[in-house]
């Protein structure tokens, strides 16, 4: 499946959010995730799933003033 | 002593919001929010990158602050509110720093796009501290969309030119109610003091502290300077004189 | 946190300098001087009324800080030079506040007849802060004589103008290396936060204070204005820029 | 001497545009506008008062300059396209200053409804001379949607404040290919000269001139304010130091 | 238009005092001197040098103008006082523009000195246009020494910094009588201007033509900016408000 | 008929706005006129009818900056 | 005996500094005096002698700035 | 003979002022001249004798602000 991630065009086999997170390695804290510019709430990171030419954006909190 | 900086009725400890820094240590950074006695700090939100590990995470060093994510570098309604409502769900707070920024040189305000997204992020439930231009009348209308308070700025972003048209935050304190926090463009301790006794309620500093030579030491600076500016302000300053009167008795003087 | 200010061998805890107040009470003045954190207030010399009973002393108020007399609306040598041995007589100090005025109306300072007061002065063994014009001639004129301290005037006295020419008081510190108190025209926090910045070593208040609608308040923020001053000048301020930039990340945005 | 601005396409023979006047006689007006030696003056759109003979026509002492229609007084986009709409038939001219206001104290610009009415009013094929704030964002929309110059406030109408934010006006020029007017704010000559200075094509006057005592005296400073500023402008200043370099030769000086 | 400026019962047919150059050919000086306007023109007195010819001759480029010799460069009184009298020897003329400087760095006024030169060669029969500091008491002095005008520095020689201490210089207009003229700072027009608003009779300039990136260009500009702000400062400027009124009616407009 | 004239009901006569000019006895030189929002050029006066309930604008240039 | 005190002609009886203080009812403390232009010390008080036509100043510290 | 030419020591030949300036082949206009701190005026400078140790100034005008 591919996906748009970060901007960036991915192959995955990540089904839900929670296996995308997986699959990066990302420790499901300190990030947040949109799909398709909607925020998915972390109690929902293990039923959201993710379909083919989904928009996906993790995010984190960095410096800035 | 003096009275304190209430943001939709959450007081606050201090009238100095800061930023987290730019090129400068996660430890210096934590140095100088404790220093400055700071309540509220904001931060960027920005796309985990994917092909490095991730090393230490920004929250973690910013436990005992309240903290308020911004929507910088946002050049659109869509992308501001996007990125303003990931915020509000991984800091767990529905208050926002809205910036949606019309110059990439300047990173002036587009206070129409910012406007337009407020209104929008308001009904979505956010507080909303919109960064705009020092113009009343965009004042006057983020006011009445009911945004928890207004952020104009004193000078561009990261310029440290100070508070360059003070006339117009007099207007703006004169005709405005909710709580106005100069944002972006002080570079020293008296320009914060300054902004204080024009009768703002409040500071943003990032690049004053940080790009200072010793950072620390400005971050002490500016609590004492914007805890003087606010005493000043409300001791009620002498009035001026082109030339004053003898600051000692006239009579009485020894003389031959 | 800030280094301290050393005249004479005398390390002081406090770069502000104070007045003793003018139509003011005594309880007020005591109030305000402690509050301000001064370890050096001014006073006036002038002639015991002989037909009235003579009240409360004010040296009686004034037991906690070191007392410098000045020989303030002296118009010539002569006076300024008797008060000056009065007052040391009387407060059993060399140190004197050396004004010898030019002007009834603006009490500009006569430097020349200053300089020359300043030379009888130190031959006689006092210590010697003189009140002078922004001057930088007249500034190591009175450096050379041996003055403890140089006091050029920010504005004049009892006009709360605050800083008129920082230039000249920005090549007199390049030039200058004996303390540099800025002796009146500063009118509100900022304004003495400034004064520091600049690099003078002090401020000496006394209208900015007393002439606040609430004095005990200005008194703290003046306090605070020149803690913020001194440590904002120590920290090295960020350098200024037409604009500036971001000061948070440009990279990683949410975009669409 | 320099050189001239042309907007739209007419080459105007000065830098000055001028009102017509409040409080003031048309023979003082009339008077004026010769010595200021202005081409381009405003007037305002208003109803014919219907109860009271009608009296002199100002056109009739317009007759040797462009006149441009305002839409002073509107604070919607509907009175403003109305309004501009008379003007270009009552004085067939499809030039129009236009003014959106957002504040009746301040009379500040609605520029987010000035932008609206500029977008309607460019259809309708006006050149439209917008009154706006010194707001970069707004003058690049303004200059994007076509038109003809951007008029900049330098402080509020009727305040004579001078150039509030000259850091604003120079980085709009930076950015900005279409002729920028002052509009508003200058009080004396040296205003506006400065304002040419700063590398603004031109500046719109009326209470600088027509509040001065003596407003034939003023209309001819002002006339040459404004060719000293552009001259200045196109001169190129020498550059600024904290202290020179003698002006006069350091070798060959006659001494002892 | 304006009214004329007399200095030693003589009327001066402008109120620009200019230098004759640095670093600038004759023709060009010229050139810039016949564009100013100027009727009074400075030169310094300076050894002629014994090992080379002579080249051309400053003096026959100076046909149309009076020439004011200076005493530039000198720093004690005798110095001052023999280029003063050679000075009216080679020109013929009892003129002299006194210098004595307390500073190779910043060309500061000694203005001990300069008193005390002022009363020699007042007594031998000349007259003296005293370069000082913006200092009341010596300005005051000088006046009374008989001084034909005073001639206090706006800022430092060769700075182009303009007007520094606009308080000073309004105060000494206020106090004193004779001519006053604004020596060296003024870095371009609209300060030529603003120190004639402050009611100065006239300005001396010198870097801030020859120093400017097309100084023909400037030397107009400023005969323009000096004849703006002297019909400024006589036209009686404007109050300022922090905001205004309307330039335009506020009946009779067209609205819904 | 009743129309808005300058932002005040007035009773009139007249038919046209060239008859509305007469009534009011204003020449038609250095004014312009609206009706309902929009432009009546001079050309026309004579022949723009003008109806019951109209909304009038008359106006001329003013001293203004 | 005739003396100008604080710029004002006054007979006194007082032979000594410290007579005069007393006939003045002033305590000697808090206060400080030149006779002639030349400071008189605290100590000396009982035994500088007033003569006719000295100028005698006494002062005190009061507020200034 | 030895002066003090301005500023330096020179041997010369002329014994007057006017010798002087032909000695160095200055003409006698647009120059002035000082001996020993006094100004010699023009109409002196055939008259006005040269001694051995003699401080000699002769200054012309240069640009200057």
């Amino acid at each position: 499946m591919k996906i748009t991630l970060n901007g960036e065009l991915r192959e995955i086999a990540a089904a839900t959010v929670a296996d995308l997170l997986r699959e990066l390695k990302l420790a499901p804290v300190g990030l947040a995730v949109a799909v398709n510019e909607s925020v998915v709430r972390r109690a929902n990171y293990e039923t959201h799933a993710l379909n083919d030419g989904d928009i996906v954006e993790i995010i984190r909190a960095v410096q800035g003033g | 002593m003096n009275s304190k900086l209430t943001i939709d009725g959450v007081e606050l400890g201090s009238r100095l919001l800061f930023g987290t820094g730019k090129n400068v240590s996660f430890d210096t950074m934590k140095e100088c929010i404790e220093l400055s006695g700071t309540d509220l700090v904001t931060c960027a939100i920005r796309r985990v990158p994917l092909n490095e590990s991730s090393g230490q995470n920004l929250i973690d060093y910013l436990k005992n602050v309240r903290v308020l994510p911004n929507t910088a570098m946002c050049y659109n309604v869509k992308d501001a509110i996007l990125t303003a409502q990931l915020g509000r769900e991984l800091l767990d707070t529905n208050w926002v720093k809205l910036e949606v920024i019309g110059d990439a040189d300047t990173l002036f305000p587009d206070n129409e796009l910012t406007l337009e997204a407020a209104k929008i992020l308001i009904k979505d439930g956010f507080t909303i501290l919109p960064y705009c231009s020092d113009d009343l009348i965009v004042c006057q209308k983020l006011e009445q969309l009911g945004c928890a308070a207004v952020m104009p700025l004193a000078a561009p972003i990261g310029s440290g030119l100070g508070i360059r048209n003070p006339t117009n935050l007099q207007i703006i304190r004169e005709k405005i109610k909710c709580p106005i926090i100069v944002d972006a463009g002080v570079g020293t301790a008296s320009e914060a003091a300054f902004a204080l006794e024009l009768g703002m309620d409040g500071v943003l500093l990032q690049s004053a502290v940080y790009g200072a030579k010793i950072p620390q030491k400005m971050a002490v600076a500016m609590k004492s300077a914007v805890e003087a500016g606010r005493l000043a302000y409300e001791a009620g300053r002498m009035p001026k004189k082109l030339y004053g009167s003898a600051s000692s008795p006239v009579e009485g003087v020894v003389n031959s």
